[in-house]
This record gives C-alpha cells, sequence and structure tokens, in this order.
C-alpha cells in the first residue's frame, strides 16, 4: 500500500513541476558555502549576483527571476548533492548556479545532469567539472588554464631558467603547480626542487627558509585564499627573500588587496598570473568596481567576477531562449556565447561549455604610494589546456 | 525460592520488551514517505547521522568513554565503500559489510591505546588519531583523491530499486540499515557485554574486584562502535556516491558528539532524536538565513543544556519522574 | 646554522601565541574543572576589540591591545556571572554542549557584525620587516609577541605563587571543598581567574590578528590547537601551558623544515606520543 | 614502611579476624593479597598456585574475593542487576554480545538466591544509591559472594552501621558456607570474640601475634597495645 502511495504523490509533485513552466518565475537555486572557512569567498561572489540583478533588473525575457539560496557550509559533497537534489525535487529551480568549491561543484554535476538542469559554476576551478553535465557551463577559470599561461610566459618572455614551487598540500595547489610546470617545461623551463606545505597551517616560516637556503632564480607560490597569502607574504619578508631579486611567481590569491595591505612593500615584485583584477583598466571594470563598492563599501574580488559573468550568462541565455528554461536550450544558448566582461573578452567555448579569456601576467609595482598588481604582459584567448589536450587524444 | 527464580528473569525479560512508544516512533519514521516526500534525500542523511550518532552512543553513554574523533571510522567507512565501488563492484549490502569489517578491526586495533586513558586525555587522544588520519587521506591523493574527493564511485542501485533524485530508495536503505544496526546495538545494551559495559561506567574500580576484564571489554565495545560508525559512512557513500575528506573531519567528530549529548547519551535514542533535531533545525534555519544560521543553532544547545540537563531525553525522563 | 635558529624562533612564537590563548583555558579547566569550549571565543572578542579600537577609534596598536585584554576580561566575567556559574554542577558533556553552543553564536554573531572578511590591524612601523641580530633574520612581530607572553607568563606565575590571592586561587584548586571550608571567597576567586583568562586570551586575540589572520571562524579553527595545549601541557598549571605551548610550536616548525613531507601530521603525533608518555599532562596534578 | 615482613598462613575455613589499631596497615594488607598493590619482596599463594604476579581479576577467577570498607557499588544499577553482573562474569558470559539478558535466567536466579540469602530480597527493582546505607554493606557482601570465592576478605563489612544493624550482617557472614575461608577487619572486640576462630593483630605494620581468642585475650603485648594504652591515658 505504501509504495503506491508514495508513486501517486511524486507524480503530483511531477505534475506541479510541469505547471510552474508556464508560471511566470524563473527559478534559480544558489549552493555556496556561506559558512564556515569558505565563508568571505561566497560572500563576495553573491554581492556580484545581486548586483547584477540589482543593475539589470529582475525580469528576464518576460520572466521574474526567484532565488533560493542554500548554505553547504564548506566543503561537504554529500550535503551539496542533496541541496541540488532538494532544489530541483522540492523547490522545482530551473537553474543551478553558485559553486564556489570543486567538490560541491563535482556532486552537483551529477544531479545537473541527471535532472537535465542548466548549472552555472561561478568559481569551483578543478578542470574536470564541466565534464560532469553536459548542461554545466563555467564563467570562473581554471587552474590550469592560468598557471599554465603564467609558466609558459616565465620560460619565455619572463626569462626564468630555473624554478623552485612551493605549493598548499591539497588537490587545487597540485593542480596549480602542475598547470605551472606543463607552461614552464614546455617552454623550455627547469624545475629544481619543490616542496608542500599543509593546508591547515597558517606559519609559513619554515618553508621560506628552506626555499632561502636554495637561493633559487624564481620561486612558484600556490596558496589558498584568505589568511594564508598575507601569512606567506609576511614569512618571505622576514625570511628576507625579496620578491624584486628573487622572482616570486604564483596564481592571483597572493596579492588580492587584502594580502597586500598586510604584506606592505615586501608584495613589491611578485609576479601573478591572473584572469581578474580590480585594477583591470577598462571603462567597464571601473563602472563595476564603482558600483560594487558603492554598495558593499569593499572593492570586488576574482569571485565576485565569477559570479558577475555567471548572471550575465543566464540573463543573456533566457533572453536567446525567450524564456524557456529546459536545461538543452540554455546549455544551447550558452555555448558560443561571447561577450566583453570587466575582466576582458571572455566566451564559453561550445565545445567543453568552459571559459575562454585573457590571462594577464601582472607585477606588484608602487603606483601613486600605493601598491597596486600592473599589467605587463597578456595571452589572449586562453582555452583550458587539460581538455584542450583531452579532446585531441 | 521458585517465586524469586521467577521474579529474576521476569527482571530481564521486562527491561527487553518493546515498550510501545518505542514501537510508534519506529512506525512513525515511515511518515516521510507519506507526508513529505519531498525532504527523503534530508531523511536519509538523519538517519545516516542517527545511526553514527547511535554508534558514539554504544562508547560514549554505555562504556564511558567519550571520543572527539570517531569520524575517523565514519570516514573509513565511507572511504572503504568508495574504493570499493570504484574499483572492485558496487553491490552496496556487500559494500556496509567490508566496510563494517574494515573500521572495526582499526577500531579493535586502535582500541589498544585508547582504552587505557581517560577524560581528558583520552578524548585528546581521539582527536589526534582523527586528525592524523585525516592528514593521511589528504597526502594519499593517488588513493583517497584528495581534496576533491574520491571520483568515480558509482553506486546506482540497491536490491534493483534505483537512487533516485527524490530520495526514495536512499531514505528506505538508510532507515533499513539504522533499524538493523539499532536491533543489533538493542541486543549489545540488553546482553551480558552491555551489563558489564554499564557496570565499567558505573564504577571502573569495582569491576577488576569481580573478575571483570575490564580492558578486554572497552577494546570490544570500541571496535564493535567503530564497525557501526563504518556502516553509517559506507550508507553515506552508497547514498551519495561522493567521498570527500570532510566524512574524516573535526567537524564531524564534533557535529555528531553535540547531535549525541543534546538528544541525550545512555539512552539509545538520544543520538537518534537528537540527529533529527539538530538537522532538521540546521536545514530550516539555514534555508531562512544562510549566512547567520549559526547563531540560532547555538541558542537551541544552549537552551536545552538551560532547561533540559542530561539532553533531551535526559531532561524529558527527569520531568517525567518528577510529574509521577 | 643561522637559517635553523630564525627558524625555531618563529616556532617559538608561535608557540607564545598559543600559550596565550591556552593558560587561561588550562587554569579555569584545572581549577574549576569547568570544560569551557569557547574559551576561544574570548580571545576573538578580544581580536575584533582590537580592531575596533584601531580601525574606528584610531588608538594605537598597544592601547588597543591593552582594551582587547579589558574587554575580554569583561565579557568572561558577565558570562561567568549570568550563565557559567549555573552549570558548575553540571556534567561535563553539558558542559561542552552549553560552551560549543556560545562558540556557534560568537561565530555568527562576529559575522554579522564585522563581516567574515579577514581583519587587519596597521601594526607600528617598527614592528613590519625584519630586525638582523648576529646576522639572523629575526621577525620583529614576532619578537614583540615574545616579549609580551614572557611577560605574561613571569606576571602571571608571580601572581599566583607571590601573592595572597593566587594562595587562594590555588588552595581553590587543590580542593574546593576545604577551600570553602576555610572561609575562603571561591566563587570570587573563580570570577576573578575566568576574567584573567579571558582578559589573556583578549590579548592573544589581538596580537593574532596581524600574526595568523582574524575572522569569525577563529574561534572553532584554534579550539583544536587550545586543546592539544592544554591537554599536553596538563590542568591547571602555567609552566605546563608555557612548556606545552613553546615545545608544540618549534617542533611543528623544526619538523616542517627538516621533512616538510611530514607537515602536517607532526603536531598531532608530538602530541599523541607525549600525551602516551605523561598522560596527565607534562606538569598535571590530576 | 605500611607492610613488611609479615607470613600468614589462612587454613581453609577457618574465620580469621584482622584486628589492630588505625593505620596498622590492615586495609593494605587486603590490597596486598589482591593484587590491588604490588609487594617489594615476597609471594602469595592460593592454596599451591602461586598468585602474585597475577593482576587482581584473575585472583578472583581463581576464588580471591573482597568487599571494600567504603561502599563501591554501582549507583544507577539495581542491586538484581549488579549480583548478575558478578555472576555473568564469573560464568564467563560477559564477553556475549549477542544474545539477551532474559537468556541466561539461571544466572540471574543465582543472583536472586544471593541477595534473598543476605535478606536483601525485596530490593530487585531500586537502584543501589535509593537503597537504605545498611542494606548496601550487605550488597557489598552479595557481590563479593557472586563470584563464588574459597576466600572471601570483608575489610570492615560493619563499618559505618549501627550496633543493632552489624549484628545482622555479622549473622548473614556466620551463615555463610563452612568451607570457605573468611578473613574480616574490625575494630568492634565482642563481635571479634563472637565470630573469629582465629584472631591477627596487626600493628605499624607487621603482624604481632596471631591465635585463637582465648590466646590473644591473655596475650601480654596485645593488652599492652590494646588494653595498656588504655590503662595509662
Amino acid at each position: 500500500m505504501l509504495r503506491k502511495l508514495a508513486v501517486v504523490t511524486t507524480a503530483a509533485a511531477a505534475l506541479l513541476a510541469a505547471a510552474s513552466v508556464h508560471a511566470q518565475t524563473v527559478k534559480i537555486g544558489i549552493i555556496l558555502p556561506y559558512t564556515g572557512q569558505f565563508a568571505d569567498g561566497a560572500t563576495q561572489l553573491d554581492n556580484a549576483i545581486k548586483l547584477y540583478v540589482k543593475q539589470n533588473g529582475e525580469t528576464v525575457a518576460g520572466r521574474k527571476l526567484e532565488f533560493v539560496r542554500k548554505d553547504t557550509g564548506g566543503i561537504a559533497p554529500d550535503v551539496a548533492k542533496r541541496l541540488a537534489q532538494e532544489l530541483v525535487v522540492r523547490d522545482q529551480v530551473d537553474i543551478l548556479a553558485g559553486f564556489l568549491l570543486t567538490p560541491n561543484a563535482l556532486a552537483a554535476g551529477d544531479v545537473s545532469a541527471e535532472a537535465k538542469k542548466f548549472m552555472v559554476v561561478m568559481n569551483a576551478a578543478t578542470s574536470i567539472i564541466t565534464t560532469k553535465s553536459d548542461y554545466m557551463a563555467r564563467t570562473s577559470l581554471t587552474t590550469p588554464q592560468v598557471n599554465e599561461s603564467l609558466g609558459a610566459w616565465a620560460a619565455t618572455k619572463g626569462g626564468i631558467k630555473k624554478v623552485y614551487t612551493m605549493v598548499s598540500d591539497y588537490g587545487p595547489g597540485h593542480d596549480g603547480e602542475q598547470g605551472f610546470i606543463n607552461g614552464f617545461k614546455g617552454a623550455g623551463g627547469e624545475v629544481i626542487g619543490s616542496v608542500r606545505f599543509p593546508v591547515a597551517n597558517p606559519d609559513f616560516a619554515a618553508f621560506v627558509q628552506r626555499a632561502k637556503d636554495l637561493n633559487p632564480e624564481a620561486i612558484y607560490i600556490w596558496v589558498p585564499g584568505g589568511a594564508q597569502p598575507a601569512a606567506i607574504g609576511k614569512a618571505l619578508a622576514e625570511r628576507g627573500i625579496d620578491a624584486r631579486k628573487t622572482k616570486v611567481l604564483s596564481q592571483l590569491e597572493l596579492t588580492d588587496e587584502s594580502a597586500r595591505k598586510a604584506m606592505g612593500d615586501a608584495a613589491l615584485g611578485i609576479i601573478t598570473g591572473a584572469h581578474y583584477d580590480p585594477e583591470h583598466k577598462s571603462a567597464r571594470n571601473q563602472a563595476f568596481v564603482k558600483a560594487y563598492v558603492a554598495e558593499y563599501k569593499r572593492s570586488p574580488n576574482f569571485f565576485s567576477m565569477g559570479g558577475y559573468d555567471g548572471m550575465h550568462l543566464i540573463y543573456e541565455a533566457l533572453k536567446k531562449t525567450g524564456g524557456k528554461t529546459d536545461g538543452a536550450a540554455l546549455i544551447g544558448a550558452a555555448k558560443g556565447m561571447a561577450w566583453e566582461s570587466p575582466r576582458g573578452p571572455i566566451s564559453i567555448d561550445p565545445e567543453t561549455r568552459d571559459i575562454i579569456q585573457t590571462v594577464y601576467i601582472q607585477r606588484v609595482e608602487k603606483v601613486g604610494g600605493e601598491n597596486v598588481n600592473v599589467e605587463v604582459d597578456k595571452v589572449e584567448k586562453v582555452k583550458d589546456p587539460v581538455k584542450v589536450r583531452m579532446m585531441k587524444k | 525460592m521458585a517465586n524469586a527464580s521467577s521474579t529474576a528473569a521476569r527482571y530481564f525479560e521486562g527491561q527487553v520488551r518493546w515498550r510501545p512508544l518505542e514501537i510508534v516512533f519506529w512506525l512513525a519514521a515511515l511518515l516521510p514517505f507519506v507526508v513529505t516526500p519531498a525532504y527523503l534525500s534530508l531523511a536519509s542523511q538523519v538517519a545516516i547521522t542517527a545511526l553514527f550518532a547511535l554508534s558514539l552512543d554504544l562508547l560514549v553513554g554505555y562504556a564511558g568513554l567519550v571520543s572527539l574523533g570517531h569520524a575517523a571510522f565514519f570516514g573509513l567507512g565511507a572511504y572503504s565503500a568508495g574504493l570499493l565501488a570504484k574499483h572492485f563492484w558496487n553491490e552496496p549490502l556487500s559494500g556496509l559489510i567490508v566496510a563494517a569489517a574494515l573500521a572495526g578491526i582499526v577500531g579493535y586495533l586502535l582500541s589498544h591505546i585508547i582504552v587505557r586513558f581517560r577524560h581528558l586525555t583520552l578524548i585528546m587522544l581521539t582527536l589526534g588519531i582523527g586528525l592524523l588520519l585525516h592528514e593521511v587521506a589528504n597526502s594519499a591523493t593517488w588513493l583517497t583523491g584528495g581534496a576533491d574527493g574520491l571520483q568515480g564511485v558509482k553506486v546506482t542501485s540497491v536490491l534493483g530499486f534505483r537512487f533516485d533524485l527524490y530520495g526514495r530508495t536512499a531514505y528506505s536503505y538508510s532507515l533499513a540499515t539504522l533499524f538493523v544496526c539499532f536491533l543489533v546495538a538493542r541486543r549489545i545494551v540488553h546482553s551480558p557485554f552491555g551489563l558489564a559495559l554499564r557496570g565499567i561506567r558505573e564504577n571502573a574500580l569495582r569491576m577488576p574486584a569481580l573478575g571483570a576484564p575490564n580492558q578486554a571489554h572497552l577494546r570490544k565495545a570500541y571496535a564493535l562502535s567503530a564497525a557501526m560508525a563504518g556502516v553509517a559512512g559506507a550508507l553515506l557513500t552508497h547514498t551519495t556516491s561522493t567521498v570527500s575528506l570532510e566524512v574524516l573531519s573535526f567537524g564531524r567528530s564534533a557535529d555528531v558528539l553535540v547531535i549525541l549529548i543534546l538528544g541525550g547519551a545512555g539512552r539509545l535514542y538520544g543520538g537518534i532524536l537528537g540527529a533529527i533535531i539538530y538537522m532538521v533545525a540546521r536545514d530550516q534555519f539555514s534555508g531562512i538565513n544562510p549566512q547567520y544560521w549559526y547563531f540560532w543553532i547555538g541558542l537551541l544547545l544552549v537552551a536545552v543544556v538551560m532547561f533540559l540537563p542530561n539532553g533531551i531525553l535526559g531532561g524529558l525522563s527527569a520531568l517525567y519522574k518528577k510529574s509521577e | 646554522m643561522q637559517s635553523l635558529v630564525g627558524v625555531l624562533f618563529d616556532g617559538f612564537a608561535y608557540g607564545m601565541l598559543l600559550f596565550l590563548l591556552s593558560v587561561g583555558l588550562s587554569v579555569t579547566l584545572g581549577m574549576m574543572n569547568f570544560v569551557n569550549l569557547a574559551h576561544c571565543s574570548f580571545a576573538m572578542v578580544g581580536g575584533y576589540a582590537t580592531v575596533s579600537f584601531m580601525n574606528r577609534l584610531g588608538w594605537p596598536f598597544f592601547a588597543a591591545l591593552a582594551a582587547a585584554f579589558v574587554v575580554a576580561a569583561a565579557v568572561a566575567v558577565v558570562l561567568e556571572r549570568t550563565l557559567y556559574r549555573r552549570l558548575y554542577r553540571a556534567s561535563d558533556l553539558d558542559q561542552c554542549l552549553f560552551t560549543i553552543g556560545i562558540v556557534f553564536i560568537s561565530v555568527a554573531a562576529f559575522a554579522f557584525f564585522y563581516t567574515t572578511e579577514l581583519q587587519s590591524a596597521r601594526v607600528p612601523e617598527y614592528l613590519r620587516g625584519a630586525v638582523q641580530i648576529m646576522g639572523i633574520n629575526f621577525a620583529a612581530y614576532r619578537i614583540f609577541l615574545v616579549a609580551v607572553s614572557l611577560a605574561m607568563a613571569v606576571l602571571l606565575i608571580f601572581l599566583l605563587e607571590r601573592t595572597q590571592f593566587g594562595a587562594t586561587v590555588r588552595a581553590a584548586v587543590d580542593n574546593q571543598r576545604m577551600a570553602r571550608g576555610l572561609g575562603i571567597d571561591v566563587d570570587r576567586a573563580f570570577m576573578i581567574t575566568f576574567a584573567l583568562g579571558g582578559g589573556l586570551a583578549g590579548l592573544g586575540g589581538g596580537l593574532a590578528v596581524e600574526f595568523v589572520g582574524l575572522e569569525p571562524t577563529f574561534a572553532l579553527t584554534y579550539l583544536v590547537y587550545v586543546l592539544i595545549v592544554v591537554a599536553v601541557g596538563g590542568l591547571g598549571s602555567i609552566g605546563g601551558s608555557f612548556v606545552a605551548a613553546a615545545v608544540l610550536g618549534i617542533s611543528d616548525m623544526a619538523g616542517k623544515y627538516f621533512f616538510p613531507w611530514l607537515g602536517a601530521f607532526l603536531i598531532y603525533l608530538v602530541m599523541v606520543a607525549l600525551l602516551m608518555w605523561r598522560p596527565a599532562g607534562l606538569f598535571g596534578k590530576r | 614502611m605500611v607492610a613488611q615482613d609479615i607470613s600468614l598462613a589462612l587454613p581453609k575455613g577457618v574465620r580469621h579476624a584482622l584486628i589492630g589499631p588505625n593505620g596498622a596497615g590492615k586495609t593494605t594488607l587486603i590490597n596486598l593479597l589482591t593484587g590491588m598493590l604490588q609487594p617489594d619482596r615476597g609471594d602469595i599463594f592460593l592454596s599451591e598456585e602461586r598468585v602474585t604476579a597475577l593482576r587482581p581479576e584473575a585472583r578472583v577467577r581463581r576464588g580471591l574475593a573482597r568487599t571494600f570498607q567504603i561502599n563501591t557499588l554501582f549507583p544507577k544499577l539495581t542491586a538484581l542487576e549488579s549480583v548478575t553482573l558478578a555472576v555473568l562474569e564469573r560464568e564467563g558470559h560477559a564477553h556475549n554480545w549477542w544474545r539477551g539478558l532474559p537468556r541466561f535466567g539461571a544466572s540471574a536466579d543465582e543472583a536472586a538466591a544471593i541477595l534473598a540469602s543476605l535478606n536483601l530480597a525485596g530490593t530487585e527493582n531500586r537502584p543501589t544509591h535509593e537503597l537504605p546505607y545498611g542494606q548496601q554493606r550487605l550488597l557489598e557482601i552479595a557481590l563479593a559472594l557472586a563470584t563464588r570465592p574459597r576466600v572471601l576478605l570483608l575489610d570492615e563489612p560493619a563499618a559505618g552501621v549501627p550496633k543493632d544493624e552489624s549484628a545482622g550482617i555479622f549473622g548473614a557472614i556466620a551463615g555463610l558456607s563452612s568451607d570457605l575461608t573468611i578473613l574480616f577487619i574490625e575494630h568492634d572486640m565482642d563481635v571479634v570474640f563472637r565470630f573469629a576462630s582465629r584472631i591477627l593483630v596487626m600493628v605499624g605494620g607487621s603482624i604481632l601475634v596471631e591465635g585463637t581468642p582465648e590466646e590473644i585475650s591473655r596475650d601480654a603485648q596485645v593488652r599492652e597495645v590494646y588494653l595498656g594504652k588504655a590503662h595509662r591515658g
């Protein structure tokens, strides 16, 4: 008896879902780690989402947008998968968005594939994420995309022969190091040594000292955002490594605003590969930053950029499909879409549904008394190299 | 003497008999299928956490060993089920048995260190071992997939029932496993071994004077509790096809201890009740207010301690006794 | 060789921060047998107080640190007088549940009032960068931190060993009933000790802002390290906390320098080994 | 030195009283015999078997049981549960976690019988901490009896019990089976002389003298230690 009853109620739920398609609202489920260790990243991303909606209105292609926000509390793929299921089954959302962390994005990817729901990853950077569902697009970056470009640049125009690598001992850290080494070795560079430090421990003095003892020509560093960039920056200064003599290279987190403020002049000379920096000189970016600061009293970062462009992709896709929200239509509209983002020209790769963008090489210099990231070079239309190689096989 | 013997045996039968309230409780566990069909995946994860809390209750509530690192065995179960499904076969039921065996064996081995200690030292040793296992899993990226989690785990169905988006199969599977493990726990608690454990918790000094090998009893309790935690971990892997380092984290060990104390340790149902209340409250509060829900959960914990000492069940039974 | 001394000093400085954060808990846990997992929330109170005094009221760094001590001590007393006192006879499991509830409330409250952003406190110029002593690079800020911690340790030991108040506290630690029997106002001793412990944690929080960074989940992340120091040092022992914090800080740093692949394991291995060797802690009485 | 160069033998079935001033080392002797404390030198034999190196629980299994001067019971367990626990431990069932207690009716019955023999019959389902103090003292003995000892060491079995009730306790002890060797510590001299068949006098950590009640009452040294002090006082 029970079995039959359960089937009946589910059928009823499905009917309800079908009915809502013709209803006016488009429901967007946002899954982010609003609490826990990565809460600040989620806040910066969510701020940009709200800003975009404020700027572009809550109605797209004649249909009102409605947001349902869910907190994973940090890295929790089991919770992320359940929340995605509930958003699809209980809240009948049409689009899944957010995803700051890779494990959560991978888990929710299965739900997007099974429920055929359009899913926009706005930060998680591991390459294989977009392979989990054909209805998924990404508007942030992939770790190899930025680090391979940086590695190739370092060995060529950067004029660096030998590098010592120091990375956080966990997934993203390994991907960043691997990306950089692929690019660097590919362009003739040589890696003279490497060390990995624990994710959790914020004190880097010992590792920086090991690097100093080897007195390498250049050091590549990968640290997660938050408190660690500032900590390792200070350790560099305290252990007497001057980024203007020993070249220090990293992904953009190392020289974000709070890290530069904490490091002071120790940051001068640090070279980073970045897909976005709030000081990027473009009218569109300056307007975005001004609006963001006005709204939230702090400047945006690359988390915000992923969210802002993610919303742009959703808005444009909905316009293109005239308000139809089934997964196939939306992902079809998203593929190949290109636009001028505050970070620069970007587009969605039709084959991999991942982002193609410019990677900027920047160095910290003192401009008008302030230490800022100055663009010294850029590599345009960079695709995610890992998936490019996978295609070729 | 005749009536003495019958009353003695009948006394223990009275203890073991199922109370009507218990039967009502387990029937109520079937309500979500009908009343809240859209909350079945949450119900499944509540059942899994309840099983995890039940395994901890055997340790904390009955053997008197407080652990702040029980996620070590939950994670062991989760990873062994995941690796089994990825590299060998993904039939879940056999996965549960393998997970239980592995977690139980590791639990038994570790118990030789752990049960020799008490109070803060014991708690910190379990914490240390839990954190060490977490680091091992993080550095063994080739095996565990490291921080990105174990990829390629695909557990599609159990006994032919597919794990669907609605969580119907997941909840049935989790609830059934919880019930079976609960019967085992109930039997343990009402067995001679359970009585010996309660003796150790009540007065560890007296037991050797009655010929009881305290250490041996505690080691076995630790192994049984670890095995059951392993089953809970395997259940999470099977129902979500995801495994990440979080299953071994300090956060999960702390959460399950909070859940057990919230429900009331030493009553078998404390962990289950605690899991229901804590996880439903967290789901609802975080639904209303994704950024600051910790505030309301904190308030709930403080209120329970203030008004219902010894957990909800402890507080209620005290109120019930006072009203008698 | 010099580089090693520099690294070990950094480890010692890190240990000193842990000492400030944990000594209060070791005394209150040892003395009142009260499991206060929310001890690091007092550190957060101090940290955020320092940030507010400096950034909003423009106070200099040292004044802000002193204010952090006072504010954290005040919060500790208020909490002790209103809520903690009703739980002295509760089971230690209930004390855990209660104090974890306080941690959750504090995490949400600081996230609400200070956002989740990483806080920063502009340290005076001469505390930045490195100082060359005998050719070895020492971080100025870490020297300052060590100095403050040593001063606090000496002050605390003097206060407890040499003063009348110290005698009453030590009496209450050894035997509460006996102390009450001798007419010692044990409650007042508890309150003052609680305030002292909270204040030191607040000072530790203030110093932590520039050292390891301060954001709302600080109370949860550092709870583990503080518990390790208290357990290894031994309950109720200031010397124990000091030595344990120093040993853990230095061995953690030395381990990372000599065998980095062992990085994260080391501090936990050292803890487990020390606990198995001295279960009651290095200087533990109980 | 708490206890030194003691050599004593407790012949089978004999009721021994161990007397001596406070601090004479009586409880320490019991702790040494039961393995709670390890002697620096010397050996302890249970009939022919050397038990010096055995842990306390192993000695109990070989028939050496004890009670405690201060009640060391199971507050939340009932009397029946406590004694049943001891019986199950003795029968080696305590490791059995897969069969319910009702399946061990025989052990429960034996426990009930022990309780009845010490007239604790009515206390089955009241938690121990609710029992009156006198009954708790009897429960101490019941727990020891449940291990079916050959030698029973009673550490002041009637400690803290008013005069009229202690007679009941010693009456119950006297009623125990005759082949059970008993050594009990007691301060009340007329109880000692009424129930003990031999008396050991311990002073300053060693045995002063050992003998029948008559010999002890006439012994000069004992009188000097006990009565002498009273005269000169």
